[in-house]
């Protein structure tokens, strides 16, 4: 427990320094509704790194997030173009479902075929991104075409604060509880902590990332709306490449990819930490030309920490090394 | 669809339009080469990259095919000719000019730009830059790019706002930037602070002009644009006309390009959409 | 019920026995690429008794209790409880049904917590469906204490050493109400005193009148609390019947079709020059002020209670972690032993404890995995050749008595016994100088036992030196020349000639008579 | 059952016949595949059987298969290079640093060799050294090679190579045969010795299959891992040499995207994404496969993105089919 806590403390810490950088060359960063729209503006990365954080946590990779964001997007979008008259409530319906059944399919190749999950999501990915092509035949769906319902959603400030953030924060505490206290939440860490053992408990591998699928594809698919929403916009291209920034908040928040360990707090700090530094850097006058170096060294030197602090340091035998760690400890 | 237009016109004209898996270089030369096999007789290619399309296009024209670039070009031993949609000096003024005419009294303009390797983007900001010296009191604090994505566009536009709290307006010369740029002026509560301008298509500034956040914008017809691409092709390829400096091709109803010392030519002037004209366009383009 | 002929006499004539089983497999067959596990072998266990399953490695034994918990699904045959058939598609129906088990492997999750670990599949529900955590803890608390362990229910496993959680895996299998506990080698990882606290657990279990299945290869063990016998040879059923009316050779024979000498090896005690020296090794947590020498042609037993630290010494002694101090010196010279690697090429091999994950290259075949140190000595500059691969292969598993179908067979297809035998055959094949063996016959059954003893006996008389990690007083008696006794992280005692009874070493290990 | 055991008992080598062996098999499969595209193609275009039209098709797939050997046996040693097509960026950008200061085409050979070998050393100590998870080591430097091209070329381009450095992309050996495809045959024949005829390529399989046994096996893991992160370096270098010197100039965007159509070819071919298992000839086979795919639906003019769910299709199908026959037939 002590070594997840100090983990978790110790992203918050590079949090506050990175905001204290942040704060010592522009100040009004840490003007609290500046804050506050940097989270509104994570959200979407917080709300997939989530759904990847199940799939993680089971040895699984959900590639294709980013792509069935685009599509349930583009769907969400089209659907509203033509029928303006559809009401946000089943907008949103059927972004979850159908983000949920993307996820499935991912899910059921992944459980009744056994083919690796890096390999059916890779596949997933572009199937699902060529088939937003297929059914907009390349075409953007614009701002006025969408109603003002649909767009102005995700921007309504509910006590303070955007949508789309309440989405974020939503999203963060169903996890919270579903990881913690569901028999599903419990059997992510079982089957991806020891997959052998799992099914030994009775405890189905395959069904288990099944549904961390399905979990992964309905947080896409809800993003997906809110996204185009956000943007107004939808075309094929949207949130490409976007699937490796969510493994990377998941990495960065500590999140084994081995599998097992790990934990939702670690995932928000995560997320939280790569959405400042990419608010961040348009702000503090660095040369757009640095951007990219300087999230690859965040990434490595993140994951370099997280994994120092995790490393055995061997069995504690002796007595006097158990007495030191008790007193430590007292 | 201009170019459709064209082959109708035209009559014995069979139009393929492809496009690579992404906005590579190396998946435009794929599809290139595919065209080269098929032994077309023109090649009307808007680049992604000014020079790493030119060995496969030489190679194109070798087999005695036509080639020319439309809207973002290749370098000049690529191509025969190229076609601008419009002349970059004027560009590079146009969208200055949309700000400074919103700003009588001066004030601060930052550049949004797509990727940093758009060859046409970075002309026409060069450009702008060297006519900045009419427009006094203009002052253009900054460049950003959103590489042509909308949530990074919509993040660079805050940051802009954000690190120039009294900036004016942000010129955005790229389709998606400038749409972008006009929904985060939206959320920031700056409408009428910042005014958004730059080039974009009238069907997807509708809304911006709407809300104001963009009080005007330019653009040329896009369909247009591929009518001409079309017509010209088909002049070089029918051996009709020939691309040298100086040459003055016929386009059709768009009349003759006329090609510098570069062999690039302009097609038309951009025009300018605002409140009063954006309604009749917005569904067309 | 099928039997082969030589069983029939030991089958119990008496019909006596008025209870119904209260689980019964009828004629269960089960297959394997390219092995037949089990072939219609019958089973029954009744309430109040315990029914010992006893075969050689790779019988088959572990394969039915998969079956009669759901983890496999059985080709043919059907399973009755109590009198109605069943059919169990995971290990969460054999449980409802009330069949519980302790399984050979460890079947524990490092992530989670002692508590978890123990209810995972069947955690206490609070509202709205959600995890009673509070009611978890309480309940697992209970359950360690029933079982006399001293164990915190908030640990994380990750934090426990290997008998502990072999407690945890107990506690699980007690957390269900079962009609039936089935245990597959529950005191392989156990010390003295555990073991002897499981077999008070195993009474208290028999007078609630449940069903005990308990595998074991140890024969005190067998006959100290089984009731009933039933013995497994290649995946068939060879025999059962009432453990008074046989004799340990009787079951010998059964299981192994011959009879088998159980008497360790007679061996010439002539201890050549000194080796290996170990000099003030020490370890910041794990071990301290090691120092002992190994004599040419010497067997030198290291006895301990599990988690003593003899593994981590052993796996600094072959270069796997770095001690913060002390020497290794072969014959004088001082040696660096930074990786396994610099280990093999100074002579010192060892054979792990933890063959599945340490010892065995599971996915490769049996001859790669012989050959894998050794491919200098079967390649010809950098290039395999396979023909003599094959052919040390074939040496080395042929001397050990392999039992597989082929060569090129995945190692993992082979039971844990046979495992051993192909990491064994894969250090001979280097041709060391000193070789550590850590639990060698760790859940290898008795003829194949029989066969490592006398390997090792051969090989220390051929003037190799042989370190024996081994938790098992007989063995460590009957094999040793001299026996160092390690006692948390420290060397406790040295022992040689009369010093050496099974009292001294239980003294020692667990410090008896001594000021801590 | 029989006392047969008394005496040791007789272990045959090999339990199928190599020919059953050579049956069952992927490779055999995936050529089947490959045969029945390339009759495909001959019958929806009539422009496909054509000497040079074939010739050029081979560039779809060539540079791409370079890294895609060395990252075969990275993959089946159980870690994974994501970083290669910034390695490409990286590479080409200091090469063209180079050709710009008037360096010679044996120097930008060297420099393009160098730098792919430096990145791969770089990637290469992060795993071994440092312990860090490639697929999330490689994620970072993917940013961070990519970055620093950016850094030092902007919105710039490098193009004045010499003109005999554009033999490596463009120039032919042998009438229609390209000098990179015969680079390509050899580097086949080299890769495939040295994976399965040589004590290195055992110590790949070993390692992937259980690491931890391997080195308790007496094998240098880390060493062998460090050397195949070199070798994917160098070859992404090799890479970067034939497609710069083919599009005669270098931009930070060169090479975008190709990590995953890389690991799709690994993955198409056989190699187990999780290590242990996988063989040359697959990978090979697998390369013509998505050339022949690529460039057949090229000329009938499908789109790239439409391209691209075929290619999903194929990753998803060849490996789902077999396995779906397993299950029909039971
Ligand atoms: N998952 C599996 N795949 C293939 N073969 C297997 C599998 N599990 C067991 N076997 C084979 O089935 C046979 C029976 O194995 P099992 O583990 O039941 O033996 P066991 O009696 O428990 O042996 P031990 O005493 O060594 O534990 C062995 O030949 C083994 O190789
Ligand atoms: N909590 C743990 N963390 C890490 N490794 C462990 C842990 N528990 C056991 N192990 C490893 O598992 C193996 C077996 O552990 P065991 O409890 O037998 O300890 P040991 O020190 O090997 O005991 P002994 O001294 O009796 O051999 C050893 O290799 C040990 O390093
Ligand atoms: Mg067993
Ligand atoms: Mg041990």
């Amino acid at each position: 427990m002590s070594l997840f806590k100090s983990r978790e403390a110790l992203l918050a810490g590079a949090i506050l320094v990175l905001l204290a950088l942040i704060a010592s060359r522009f100040p009004a960063f840490i003007a609290p509704d500046n804050l506050a729209r940097v989270f509104t503006d994570t959200s979407p990365l917080l709300i997939l790194a989530l759904g990847q954080t199940v799939v993680i946590l089971t040895r699984c990779i959900d590639l294709s997030v980013a792509a069935n964001l685009a599509l349930t997007g583009m769907v969400c979008a089209m659907l509203n173009a033509a029928m303006p008259g559809v009401p946000v409530v089943v907008i949103l319906l059927i972004a979850v479902t159908l983000g949920a059944v993307m996820g499935m399919v991912n899910g059921l190749l992944v459980w009744k075929l056994a083919i690796p999950s890096i390999v059916v999501t890779l596949g997933t990915m572009t199937i699902y991104r060529g088939t937003i092509f297929l059914i907009s035949d390349g075409a953007w769906v614009n701002a006025h075409e969408m109603s003002a319902a649909f767009t102005g959603f995700p921007r309504a400030t509910v006590l303070g604060l955007p949508m789309l953030a309440w989405f974020g924060i939503l999203a963060a505490v169903v996890m919270i509880v579903m990881i913690r206290s569901t028999p599903l939440g419990r059997a992510f860490y079982a089957v991806g902590g020891n997959p052998h053992a799992a099914v030994y408990t009775g405890i189905s591998v395959g069904r288990t990332q099944f549904w961390a699928f399905t979990l992964s594809g309905a947080l896409a698919g809800l993003c997906g709306y809110l996204w185009v929403a956000r943007y107004a916009v939808a075309y094929v291209d949207i949130a490409g490449g976007f699937e490796l920034e969510v493994v990377a908040a998941c990495v960065i928040g500590g999140i084994s990819i081995a599998g097992g360990a790990g934990t939702i707090l670690g995932t928000i700090l995560g997320a939280l930490f790569l959405g400042i530094v990419k608010n961040a850097l348009p702000v503090v006058d660095i040369s757009p030309f640095w951007q990219m170096a300087i999230s690859g060294t965040a990434i490595i030197v993140a994951v370099t920490l997280n994994t120092r602090n995790t490393k055995r340091k061997g069995r504690i035998i002796l007595r006097r090394a158990q007495e030191q760690t008790e007193g430590a400890t007292a | 669809k201009g170019a459709e237009e064209a082959a109708a016109e035209l009559g014995n004209v069979e139009v393929i339009y492809t496009g690579p898996t992404d906005t590579t270089a190396e998946g435009q030369i794929e599809v290139i080469n595919a065209l080269i096999a098929q032994q077309v007789d023109a090649i009307a290619v808007s680049a992604n990259d000014t020079d790493a399309l030119v060995p496969v296009l030489k190679k194109a024209m070798q087999r005695g095919i036509t080639v020319i670039s439309w809207d973002s070009g290749v370098a000049a031993e690529g191509r025969e000719l190229h076609l601008n949609p419009s002349s970059n000096p004027l560009i590079g003024n146009m969208i200055i000019k949309l700000a400074a005419d919103e700003l009588p009294e001066g004030g601060k303009v930052a550049v949004l730009s797509a990727t940093t390797t758009s060859t046409n983007q970075n002309t026409w900001i060069a450009e702008m830059n060297k006519v900045m010296g009419n427009y006094e009191g203009i002052e253009v604090v900054g460049t950003v790019y959103g590489d042509d994505l909308a949530d990074k566009s919509y993040r660079e536009a805050t940051g802009l706002m954000q690190t120039y709290p009294d900036l004016d307006a942000i010129i955005a010369p790229t389709s998606v930037g400038i749409v972008a740029a006009a929904r985060a002026v939206e959320d920031a509560g700056k409408v009428g602070q910042v005014n958004v301008t730059g080039l974009g298509l009238p069907s997807e500034m509708a809304g911006a002009i709407e809300s104001g956040a963009s009080k005007s914008f330019a653009i040329w017809n896009p369909i247009d644009l591929g009518y001409s691409a079309t017509m010209l092709a088909y002049q070089l390829a029918t051996d009709a006309a020939e691309a040298a400096p100086g040459a003055e091709i016929p386009m059709g109803r768009m009349g003759t390009l006329t090609l510098d010392e570069n062999t690039e030519g302009a097609m038309a002037d951009p025009f300018v959409y605002d409140a009063s004209n954006i309604n009749d366009f917005k569904d067309i383009f | 019920m099928q039997l082969s002929v030589e069983s029939r006499q030991f089958d119990s004539p008496r019909s006596d026995i008025s209870d119904t089983p209260v689980l019964a497999l009828r004629d269960i067959t089960k297959t394997f690429p390219g092995v037949k596990a089990l072939d219609g072998v019958s089973l029954e266990l009744f309430p109040g008794q315990v029914t010992a399953l006893i075969g050689e490695n790779g019988a088959g034994k572990s394969t039915l209790v998969k079956t009669l918990t759901g983890i496999y699904q059985p080709d043919s045959g059907t399973i009755h409880v109590a009198g109605a058939p069943v059919t169990f598609a995971t290990a969460q129906d054999a449980s409802v049904a009330g069949i519980t088990a302790i399984h050979q492997e460890t079947v524990l999750f490092d992530e989670l917590t002692v508590a978890e670990n123990i209810f995972i599949g069947h955690a206490p529900r609070g509202r709205f469906g959600l995890i009673d955590w509070k009611a978890m803890r309480s309940r697992a608390a209970y359950i360690l204490a029933r079982i006399d362990a001293d164990l915190d229910p908030d640990t994380p496993l990750r934090d426990l050493g290997i008998a502990s959680k072999h407690l945890v895996a107990i506690a699980r299998a007690l957390s269900v109400d079962a009609r039936v506990v089935v245990m597959d080698e529950p005191t392989a990882a156990l010390s003295h005193k555990e073991i002897e606290e499981l077999y008070d657990l195993v009474d208290r279990l028999k007078a609630e009148g449940r069903a005990i299945l308990f595998i074991s290869h140890k024969f005190d063990e067998v006959f100290r609390i089984a009731d009933r016998y039933t013995v497994f040879r290649d995946g068939t059923h060879v025999g059962a019947g009432l453990m008074a009316d046989v004799t340990e050779g009787d079951l010998v024979r059964l299981m192994v079709g011959r009879d088998v000498n159980q008497i360790f090896p007679e061996r010439r005690k002539a201890p050549g020059d000194d080796v290996l020296k170990v000099v003030g090794y020490a370890h910041p947590t794990e071990f301290e002020n090691i120092n002992f020498t190994l004599r040419r042609g010497e067997i030198l037993g290291f006895y301990g209670l599990v988690g003593a630290g003899r593994s981590e010494v052993m796996q600094a002694l072959f270069g796997i972690t770095k001690p913060s101090k002390g020497v290794t010196q072969i014959d004088g010279q001082i040696k660096v032993i930074r990786s396994p690697a610099e280990a093999v090429e100074a002579g010192i091999v060892y054979v792990p404890e933890d063959r599945g994950k340490q010892g065995a290259v599971i996915g490769l075949p049996i001859f790669q995995n012989v050959t894998l140190p050794s491919l200098t000595q079967t390649s010809r500059s950098g290039f395999l050749r396979l023909s003599e691969e094959f052919a040390l292969a074939r040496e080395y598993t042929e001397r050990l008595d392999l039992r597989a179908a082929a060569l090129d067979q995945d190692v993992g297809n082979l039971s844990g016994g046979n495992q051993q035998k192909v990491v064994i055959a894969k250090w001979l094949a280097t041709k060391p100088r000193v070789i550590i063996l850590d639990e060698p016959t760790k859940g290898i059954d008795i003829g194949s036992k029989a066969a490592v003893h006398a390997f090792m006996a051969e090989l220390a008389a051929q003037g190799l030196s042989v370190i024996m990690v081994s938790s098992e007083i007989p063995e460590v008696l009957g094999m040793s020349d001299r026996v160092i006794v390690m006692r948390e992280g420290l060397i406790a005692a040295e022992l040689e000639g009369d010093d050496l009874t099974p009292e001294t070493l239980v003294r020692f290990a667990a410090g008896i008579g001594e000021s801590a | 059952m029989s006392d047969a055991s008394l005496t040791p008992r007789r272990i045959p080598d090999r339990l199928h016949s190599p020919a059953a062996r050579l049956l069952g098999s992927w490779e055999l499969l995936l050529l089947v595949v490959a045969v029945a595209i390339f009759i495909a193609n001959s019958l929806a275009s009539p422009y496909f059987l054509n000497a040079w039209n074939l010739s050029d098709a081979t560039f779809n797939f060539t540079e791409k298969a370079m890294i895609a050997f060395a990252m075969a046996l990275l993959i089946i040693a159980g870690e994974i290079d994501l970083s290669v097509a910034s390695i490409i960026a990286l590479a080409s950008t200091a090469m063209g640093a180079a050709a710009s200061v008037g360096v010679g085409t044996p120097g930008l050979i060297v420099v393009g060799l160098a730098t792919g070998l430096a990145c791969g050393a770089f990637n290469g100590a992060l795993v071994t050294r440092l312990g860090l998870p490639s697929i999330v080591v490689t994620i970072g430097t993917m940013s961070l090679f990519r970055g620093i091209s950016f850094i030092v070329l902007g919105d710039g381009a490098y193009r004045d190579y010499p003109s005999d450095f554009a033999y490596f992309g463009q120039g032919y050996v042998f009438w229609v045969i390209s000098f990179e495809f015969v680079l390509f045959a050899v580097l086949a024949v080299i890769y495939y010795v040295l994976l399965h005829r040589t004590n290195f390529g055992r110590t790949v399989y070993a390692i992937g299959n259980n690491a931890t046994a391997a080195q308790f096996s007496g094998i240098r893991v880390a060493r062998v891992k460090f050397i195949l992160f070199l070798l994917t370096g160098l070859m992404s270098g090799v890479a970067a040499i034939c497609l710069t010197s083919r599009l005669g100039s270098t931009r930070p965007s060169i090479g975008m995207g190709w990590e995953l159509e890389v690991v799709t070819m690994v993955v198409l071919g056989g190699v187990s994404i999780l290590g242990g298992a996988g063989s040359i000839p697959g990978v090979v086979i697998a390369a013509f496969v998505m050339g022949l795919v690529t460039f057949g639906l090229g000329l009938l003019n499908v789109p790239g993105i439409v391209m691209s769910i075929f290619i999903g299709l194929m990753l998803i199908g060849v490996i789902a089919l077999p396995r779906l026959w397993k299950m029909w037939r039971k």
